[in-house]
């Protein structure tokens, strides 16, 4: 089945089918080459993987011009796939503005990690595996874009997770790894139960799944009511937990005992970003339920909120990181909430671009100091130039520092949140200064003052594949640069797209054009403020930090109650995992049932044979070997059953 | 057809009785002859009965006291199955026991005319002869080994054999006084002339004679001599006792109740009786002879259980026409197959006991490694009688239970079927025992030749019926109809 | 005459092995091997040349016991629903023999008891006569309890025993209710019971329906009637446990659909909701006590309860895609938990301990092996593009609109599943290498290569191309679906 | 006027004082003479039977009783030998010390 | 059935029977029980001749009294420990009340019954019984002259000893 929409302002896009998937394939094709073949071939493997991903990308690139030549026209290529009764499940792929915006965001950002982490992964025994992963991950992350109808978003979403999970235990003999890997899995799984709830209702009350018909649907109004505003928290809730949305954000910071490269990856282009995307592309939907709408705004404000504090108190230069992405995921979901479909993906689009540079800064500074304790580093300005400069460009922009990238995309929502809702705008705008404040407080430690040593080489562990010394940290190598400098220019110039309006045209051609809202015009006067918020924000962490004016120490002490909050995730953590999964969980809940299981079902199974043996033993003392008791017994058998008789018959 | 020929088979087994004692009187050193002189007569009377088969000329005679029918010739030839198989598997053990093998086999030939005697009565007195035709000698069996179990054993067997024969004969006088003839016919014509006021007495009756019956059916509350009688009682002599009296004692209860007493207002009385006998039985008798240790005992016990199940296919016989068939071709079906079975079970004992001089059934550990042809042999009879399939006893099983939920039983086959998976722990934790557990020598067995015969005919019995039952059921129900059709 | 071939090819080949002289006994396996790959490119050619959506086929019929009501046939023939269980079954049966390959301890009964299990299994997939499918059914109790009893380890009498009363037992019940059924409609057909409307039967129809159920669940198994389950797992010898829970506990699922739904309509719609709630009850209780488990195998027999309740849930849905996806289910539990016992023996093999405290880091000594268990892991936590995915997902899109609670109950089985088993693999083979371990193989033979490719190639096969076999089933459930449907 | 019902209650209070003995006598003689009050008491209502019907049936009684007797003496001739069977290996014929087969 | 002198030998009868078995009851020696029982014998004997069953009656006085105590006495004299023990086991109690209980029972349905009572016979001669037993009952006559022979291989198969046997099978273990 072929389905072509052309956009308002030209002709639907005329890409081939083959080519769309071709760019899933293209990955998967490595993927299982290397799984198969050339598992112990490292180099190869790389090369194969890059070469793959590299096919994507210009795949992607043809495709987002096709698509920007039909000024965002939709194109649906779908097949049958299985049947089961009325069940019909289709496989397709759809191309739209929506899906290659992510398509190029995807394949870009892999390249360059890809390409990175040859640098990066040298001499790693498990480099092979790595790439395989690596490619699974990006053929998921592609097929969930492309994805025509939600049972095959499903499914490539579930494999998404299921890459994070390899690829952030991918150090699966460290124990923390091992654990953050099935903590990412779980807890998105938990996610995932609302997506699949979302799927089954849809189905249920509509027997569809296929993404245009619903669209239609919500619109036309059949999909309404409870349903609509069920099914828009279901898919919600699968964003949660793969965008690590409050209160599913725990597992991200986790997840950064993967190797950084997957770290960049997973926080630019591909995991966190399906769940936006997901939101995204259900838009309609969600706009059609105001309930809805509003759990999605304010569950993101809370998301910036947690993420943007968390990171405050962070000393790992990777979870500084992290809690940063969930602060900026946060915003991506505030600004759906407020009816800022493209402005979402526009952050998205941004975002992947300095979150990827500024992961992979943190992996160069890794491979000099062999840590990410930021107490551990300092003055890595003068030995790591490159670095520093694309790190603090990245930096810059993350703080929506004019004309970056971020600048333009955080400025845009926050001018939707003040147009639809001043207090969403409220949380955006103060978090943006604690989103500066944290930035440079990380920059200033890792980069200004005294270097610190770093952490030595453990060489008992075999694990270890530092090369380095990291007494003497030294630039990376130019196959870790070149990505950075790449990406650098991404974040520099990537928000350049939106002026005119034209990414926003762009997007928005990929859903109903009932579905929009009129973006607001641009605001000086919120351009401004925000501009200044971020720069008190860089002035603090200076203040702080570098001049050391105000020591962070005594701050501590002046909020203490709220530091100690902050250094323990407000002790979400240990609720989710001591309090609740062990504790009631598993020691309490689990145990009962267990114990039900062996004491009264068991126990009753058992205790049948018990009984049955025990009144065998009881019993056989009547069998006393006295012949008149044998005797009477037959007499007595003989009044009893007459008696019997006559009692059950009466004559 | 000449008096003569009517009583024919059990004639030729009353000649080959008296045979063996004269030979054994005038040749002593050729005591190795008896048991062929004994099987040569009951061949005699399997031959006989076959051609009244092939006649197909039934007649009753001697005033209609006896019967000459496809029910008795049925019954006639599990009764000469069962002499034959006892008497091949009885060689060796008499030989080691004592030397008393003359009165042995006569005795037993004798016991086995009056099952066969009783197979065709139809008239009170004749069954009451028959009986203790075939009870006297049994006593005097079960006493043979003389030591001091073997007679315990006998005595036991007499004197509560005498008490319940003794209840029998009041409830036959009873029967006579009420109808005032001993012929099952004219006791029949009796009650329905004017049984419906009598109740009570027909009553009475009725479980007087399931009293005396049940003792050689050894169903609850009659059983309690069993274990005792097959434990102490020579080997060969038990199983005698467990497949011969039992199947006779439900070849004349059939036929007294269905022909005698088959009026329907009594039928409901004693088909209910027989339900909760049966439903009784199987239950004690399994859970007794879970804890058991002494295999004759466990034998013993599970045969109180199969009488049991036996008795589910007599209660539902109570309704006439169809359903009739069904409950008395399944007993029959199920008389034939535990016969095999059960002698099988004991012929393997016999093989077994006899060489590890112990009946204990921890002693059978490691049998498969060393008797494995015995072993294999005891397992495939106690599947049998546990009723799994491929098995004679499965299928007897399954025919009794569905007569039973035919004739609207349900709850007696679900307490038969529940029943069963009991027996399936015990029986099977003999067969565990021998294949799995670990022998404290491994010394392998000397299995006799006879024993190896009887014991191969009765399982190659079991497994043939439990793959082609057909001329088996057929047979059963052929037998069976002769009821219907009166 | 396929089909007839086809069943009792195994066991053929099980009395060829038997007859290998002692010397030859290592030659054992190669026979075993032999007989299971040509069952299975038996069934495949049948796969392949069976039409879809016609109904029966391949029928082998024959009157086997007629007498009176009493109506037998030896029937064989397969359809879309039990086709590709029955290629399941032949496919999982070679995976057995391979990973049986290094059995030392007597193998010639270890393989014979294998092929008599295969033969059995496939018999009850095919026979299409009632009391023939309980015969198969029962069949496969005793090579189960040797093989457990035998080659297990831990308390593996117990577990035996455990084993073969739970069935028993259960299918007492379901004998009952055969008997009922067939009585009621004059035929123990089950294409004509499946065709006719049973209105009354000597037991109310409800009871019958609850008593077969009983007699299946058991099988299945689901909670409360899985306590077998762990222990029979846990001691079982690997290949054991691959079959029984790749194709043994199918038959369960198999019976329910095939009988209690086909042959009950008006019933299965009026307990529907029963089972869904049963259904979904079995999914989080089994998950609930997989978390705390701590012996590898008992883990994923508890998890096997979990997964068999989406089957019964699927069943209670009734409508079609609900019962394809409970059928898929079972094809794809079967696989993949056969995968995952067979990688867990391997294991086992190896480091001797089934205990998860003892395990750790063995992806570093057994890179293999670990890869194995993690795809099978993640096969069982339903990862799309693997079978289990395609099959609960069916499920739950069938089920929801008529029971949506249960399914919102037991969609919270997917987290839980994830929980437990990456739970496990976390504990197994990731985290510190132990050195303990240093000197195990890995993954090594042809046989392991072969039995973990094969299961994992097929697990993926179904997960990506369920046309393959949905188009078989969907027919034949739609049959069956309209009968519910009335 | 002696009616059948007063032979059969003689009869009946012969029978169950016979069974009384059979139960509760230690000797196994004891137990034997009890059998044969039972035996005795149903030859006496078969008579008794008899005496009071018409025609053939009149003859089917006597006969029983025939048979009785001489099955009684038969069985009592056993039992007899058993007892000096049982004595000879037990030096006693008590019954209550009959106990050797039981579990 | 009428007559005073009838009625008076009923009752007579009844109570010499009945205190005669409940002397074999109550007498701790055996031989006394024996002797009691004797008198029973002869108690129903009587009956007998009142019921007009002469020939029943000789009958039981040859074999009752003149077989089975005989032999009685005999198995009381082999087996010389036993004689003067006639006492009761503790069955006792539970006997009695079942006597008591079937008493019931029986004499319930006795009197219950409304039994068909003829006009009576009392001529039944000694041939008239032997000609039934010749031709209606011939097949029972048969079998009771078996089993006596039975019975008799038996009982003289128990009662002889162990030396008695090998003696009469000089070579068995030659």
């Amino acid at each position: 089945m072929i389905q072509l929409f052309a956009a308002a302002t030209g002709e639907a896009p005329g890409i081939s089918e083959a080519v769309l998937w071709a760019i899933i394939l293209c990955p998967l094709v490595a993927f299982a080459a290397i799984t198969l073949y050339v598992r112990h071939l490292p180099k190869i493997a790389g090369y194969l993987s890059i070469l793959a991903i590299g096919v994507s990308f210009v795949l992607s690139l043809i495709a987002l011009i096709d698509v920007l030549g039909a000024s965002g026209g939709i194109a649906i290529y779908s097949h049958d796939w299985f049947q089961a009764g009325p069940l019909e499940l289709a496989l397709g792929v759809r191309i739209d503005g929506l899906t290659a915006v992510m398509l190029v965001v995807v394949s870009s950002v892999s390249l360059l990690v890809q390409v990175y982490s040859q640098g990066y992964m040298e001499g790693d025994p498990g480099y092979g595996r790595y790439y395989a992963y690596m490619s699974l991950f990006i053929t998921a992350m592609l097929g969930l874009v492309l994805a025509d109808n939600l049972f095959m978003l499903f499914i490539f979403w579930e494999l998404v997770g299921l890459s994070s999970y390899l690829l952030i235990g991918f150090w699966f003999h460290k124990p923390s790894a091992a654990s953050a890997a099935k903590k990412a899995f779980i807890v998105t799984r938990i996610g995932d139960l609302g997506l699949l709830a979302a799927i089954l209702l849809i189905w249920t009350r509509h027997e569809t799944l296929a993404i245009d018909e619903i669209h239609e649907l919500a619109l036309a109004g059949v999909l309404g009511g409870t349903t609509l505003t069920l099914f828009g928290l279901g898919l919600f809730a699968g964003a949660v937990g793969k965008s690590a949305q409050f209160p599913l954000h725990v597992w991200l910071p986790d997840a950064m005992e993967g190797p950084t490269p997957v770290s960049a990856l997973i926080h630019a282009a591909t995991m966190v970003a399906a769940g936006v995307y997901l939101m995204a592309r259900f838009f309609p939907v969600i706009e059609a339920s105001p309930d809805a709408l509003t759990v999605v705004g304010w569950i993101g404000a809370a998301t910036v909120a947690v993420g943007a504090s968390l990171a405050l108190v962070q000393t790992d230069l990777k979870r500084v990181l992290a809690y940063s992405t969930i602060s900026q995921l946060g915003y991506m979901m505030l600004a759906l909430g407020v009816f800022g479909y493209a402005v979402a993906v526009f952050h998205l689009f941004t975002h992947a671009f300095f979150k990827a540079l500024l992961f992979l800064g943190s992996g160069s500074v890794n491979h000099a100091t062999n840590t990410f304790d930021m107490r551990l580093m300092g003055g890595l300005r003068t030995v790591m130039p490159i670095t520093f400069w694309t790190f603090l460009i990245g930096t810059l922009s993350l703080s929506g520092i004019f004309p970056l990238a971020g600048f333009w995309s955080k400025d845009e929502i926050l001018l939707e949140a003040w147009v639809n809702n001043k207090g969403l705008y409220a949380v955006a705008a103060i978090a943006s200064f604690v989103t500066a404040l944290y930035m440079f407080r990380a920059v200033f430690m890792t980069f200004f003052g005294t270097y610190k040593g770093g952490e030595p080489v453990d060489h008992e562990d075999e694990d270890s594949h530092f090369h380095g010394d990291p007494a003497h940290p030294h630039e990376s190598s130019w196959v870790m640069t070149v990505p950075l400098l790449i990406l650098t220019a991404g974040a520099i110039a990537a928000g350049w797209w939106a002026l005119g309006k034209e990414f926003h045209h762009f997007v928005e051609a990929a859903i109903p054009a009932e579905a929009l809202h009129k973006a607001p015009d641009f605001s000086y006067w919120i351009a401004i403020t925000s501009s200044l918020i971020a720069v008190a924000g860089i002035g603090t962490a200076w203040a702080i930090y570098h001049r050391g004016l105000v020591s962070s120490t005594e701050i501590r002490k002046v909020v203490l109650p709220i530091a100690v909050l902050l250094e323990n995730k407000f002790f979400l953590d240990d609720l989710y995992e001591r309090a609740f999964a062990v504790q009631v969980f598993q020691r309490g809940w689990n145990r009962l049932v267990e114990l039900f299981d062996t004491t009264a079902v068991d126990g009753a199974v058992n205790g049948v044979g018990w009984v049955g043996t025990q009144s065998s033993r009881v019993l056989r003392h009547a069998q006393t070997g006295q012949v008149q008791l044998y005797g009477a017994g037959i007499a007595a058998g003989v009044f009893i059953v007459a008696i019997i008789v006559f009692i059950a018959n009466p004559l | 057809m000449s008096e003569l020929d009517i009583v024919g088979p059990q004639l030729a087994i009353l000649l080959a009785a008296g045979a063996v004692l004269v030979w054994d009187a005038l040749l002593p050193r050729r005591r190795a002859a008896l048991p062929y002189l004994a099987l040569a007569g009951i061949l005699g009377a399997a031959i006989w009965t076959t051609t009244w088969v092939i006649r197909g000329d039934f007649q009753t005679a001697f005033d209609g006291t006896f019967a000459i029918d496809q029910y008795a010739v049925f019954f006639q030839y599990v009764f000469a199955g069962i002499t034959a198989i006892v008497v091949i598997a009885s060689i060796d053990w008499v030989d080691r026991v004592g030397r008393r093998q003359s009165e042995y086999f006569a005795l037993v030939l004798t016991a086995s005319a009056g099952l066969m005697f009783l197979a065709g009565a139809r008239d009170l007195i004749t069954i009451f002869l028959a009986l203790e035709l075939s009870s006297i000698p049994q006593y005097i069996l079960a006493g043979w080994g003389k030591d001091q179990r073997s007679s315990e054993a006998g005595m036991k067997y007499l004197l509560l054999g005498a008490i319940a024969s003794a209840l029998l004969l009041y409830g036959m006088a009873l029967l006579y006084g009420f109808a005032g003839s001993t012929l099952l016919t004219d006791i029949s014509a009796a009650i329905s002339e004017h049984g419906a006021d009598n109740r009570s007495l027909l009553v009475v009756a009725s479980v007087l004679l399931i009293a005396g019956f049940g003792f050689k059916m050894a169903v609850v509350p009659f059983q309690m001599w069993v274990p005792d009688v097959y434990q102490g009682a020579p080997t060969p002599v038990a199983a005698f006792l467990s497949v011969g009296s039992k199947a006779a004692a439900f070849a004349v209860v059939m036929r007294l109740f269905f022909e005698g007493l088959g009026e329907q207002f009594l039928s409901n009385d004693w088909a209910m009786i027989f339900a909760v006998i049966a439903a009784v039985s199987m239950t004690l008798g399994n859970v007794f002879a879970i804890v058991q240790r002494d295999i004759k005992r466990m034998l013993g016990y599970s045969s109180i259980a199969q009488a049991g199940n036996f008795m589910i296919g007599l209660a539902a016989i109570s309704i006439a026409g169809e359903h009739f068939v069904q409950g008395a071709s399944g007993v029959l079906l199920f008389v034939a197959a535990y016969a095999f079975t059960n002698l099988g079970a004991f012929i393997a004992v016999i093989g077994i006991s006899q060489r590890i001089g112990s009946d204990n059934i921890a002693d059978y550990a490691g049998m498969w490694r060393r008797a494995p042809l015995l072993a294999l042999a005891l397992a495939f009879c106690l599947i049998s009688l546990a009723g799994i399939p491929p098995t004679a006893g499965f299928w007897a099983k399954l025919y009794v239970f569905n007569a039973g939920i035919q004739a609207d039983l349900v709850w007696l086959v679900i307490i038969g079927v529940l029943n069963s998976v009991v027996s399936a722990y015990y029986y099977l934790a003999v067969v565990r025992q021998m294949f799995l557990g670990e022998a404290e020598e491994e010394k392998r067995l000397a299995i006799s030749p006879t024993v190896g015969v009887a014991l191969g005919v009765a399982t190659v019995g079991v497994i043939v019926f439990g793959i082609i039952p057909t001329p088996l059921v057929d047979a059963a129900r052929e037998a069976a109809a002769i009821f219907a059709a009166s | 005459m396929l089909l007839t071939v086809l069943v009792f090819l195994p066991a053929f080949a099980g009395l060829l092995i038997l007859l290998l002289p002692s010397a030859r006994a290592h030659h054992a396996r190669w026979v075993a091997l032999l007989g299971s790959l040509v069952a299975l490119a038996l069934s495949i050619v049948m796969f392949f040349d069976f039409e879809k959506g016609a109904g029966f086929q391949f029928i082998d019929r024959a009157s086997w016991i007629d007498v009176g009501s009493f109506n037998i046939q030896y029937f064989l023939a397969v359809d879309g629903l039990s086709l590709p269980l029955v290629v399941l079954t032949t496919f999982l049966t070679t995976a057995s023999v391979l990973v049986s390959f290094s059995i030392e301890h007597r193998p010639r009964a270890y393989f014979a008891c294998l092929m008599v299990l295969s033969t059995s299994v496939l018999g009850v997939f095919t026979a299409m006569d009632f009391l023939l499918f309980f015969l198969f059914w029962e069949l496969e109790l005793f090579p189960m309890y040797l093989l457990i009893s035998v080659w297990g380890s831990g308390r593996r009498e117990y577990s035996a025993m455990k084993f073969v009363l739970y069935t028993v037992a259960g299918s007492a019940f379901m004998l009952v209710a055969i008997l009922a059924l067939a009585f009621s409609a004059g035929t123990f057909d089950m294409e004509v019971l499946g065709n006719s409307t049973i209105t009354t039967a000597v037991l109310p129809l409800g009871w019958v329906f609850l008593f077969l159920f009983i007699g299946f669940a058991v099988k299945l198994p689901i909670v409360p009637l899985h306590t077998w389950l762990p222990d029979a797992h846990s001691d079982a010898p690997t290949a054991v446990s691959v079959m029984l829970a790749g194709v043994l506990l199918k038959m369960g699922g198999y019976a329910i659909i095939r009988t209690c739904v086909t042959i009950l309509p008006d019933q299965a719609n009026d307990y529907g909701i029963w089972l869904a709630a049963i259904g979904s009850i079995s999914v989080l209780y089994g998950a609930f006590v997989t978390f705390r488990q701590t012996d590898v195998k008992r883990l994923i027999a508890y998890s096997s309860v979990s997964h068999m309740g989406l089957v019964l849930l699927g069943i209670g849905a009734l409508g079609t895609t609900a019962m394809v996806g409970a059928a898929y289910q079972m094809l794809a539990h079967g696989l993949i938990t056969g995968l995952l016992f067979v990688v867990v023996g391997l294991m086992y093999e190896r480091t001797h301990t089934r205990e998860i405290g003892r395990l750790g880091g063995l992806a570093r000594q057994m890179p293999l092996i670990a890869t194995g268990l993690v795809f099978a892991g993640f096969a069982s936590v339903g990862l799309p593009a693997l079978a289990g995915f395609i099959a609960e997902v069916t499920v739950f899109l069938g089920a929801f609109q008529k029971h949506e609670w249960a399914v919102i109950m037991a969609i919270f089985g997917v987290v839980l599943s994830a929980g437990y088993i990456l739970w496990t693999l976390q504990r197994v083979v990731f985290g510190p290498v132990r050195h303990e371990w240093d000197g195990a193989d890995d993954q090594r033979h042809w046989w392991e290569h072969a039995s973990v490719v094969g299961l994992a190639a097929l697990v993926i096969l179904l997960g990506v191309y369920p046309s393959l076999i949905m188009d078989m089933l969907d027919p034949a459930i739609g049959v069956v679906s309209a009968r519910v449907a009335g | 006027m002696l009616t059948l019902e007063h032979f059969l209650t003689v009869g009946a209070l012969l029978f169950c004082l016979g069974l009384v003995i059979a139960l509760s006598k230690r000797n196994a003689i004891g137990v034997l003479m009890g059998i044969e009050l039972m035996l005795n008491s149903v030859n006496l209502t078969l008579i008794a039977f008899s005496r009071f019907s018409d025609g053939p049936a009149e003859i089917a009684g006597h006969a029983f009783v025939a048979f009785i007797i001489t099955v009684a003496a038969a069985e009592a001739a056993v039992a007899l030998a058993l007892a000096v069977a049982v004595y000879r290996s037990r030096q006693t014929v008590e019954v209550d010390q009959l106990d050797l087969l039981k579990l | 059935m009428e007559g005073a002198g009838v009625n008076i030998a009923f009752y007579v009868l009844s109570i010499l029977t009945l205190v005669a078995a409940g002397g074999v009851m109550v007498s701790r020696n055996l031989l006394h029980a024996v002797l009691f029982l004797i008198v029973a014998f002869i108690g129903v004997a009587g009956f007998f001749v009142l019921l007009s069953a002469e020939f029943i009656a000789m009958a039981q006085i040859v074999i009752y009294v003149g077989a089975i105590a005989v032999l009685i006495l005999f198995a009381i004299v082999l087996t010389p420990r036993s004689v003067r023990d006639n006492s009761e086991t503790a069955m006792v109690g539970p006997a009695i009340l079942l006597g008591v209980a079937l008493a019931t029972v029986f004499l319930f349905v006795i009197h219950d019954t409304g039994w068909m009572t003829g006009a009576g016979d009392p001529g039944l001669s000694a041939s008239d019984l032997g000609r039934a037993l010749l031709s209606t009952w011939v097949l029972p006559f048969e079998i009771a002259s078996v089993l006596l022979t039975a019975a008799l291989v038996g009982a003289i198969m128990l009662v002889r000893s162990e030396a008695e046997e090998s003696e009469d099978v000089p070579d068995a273990d030659a």
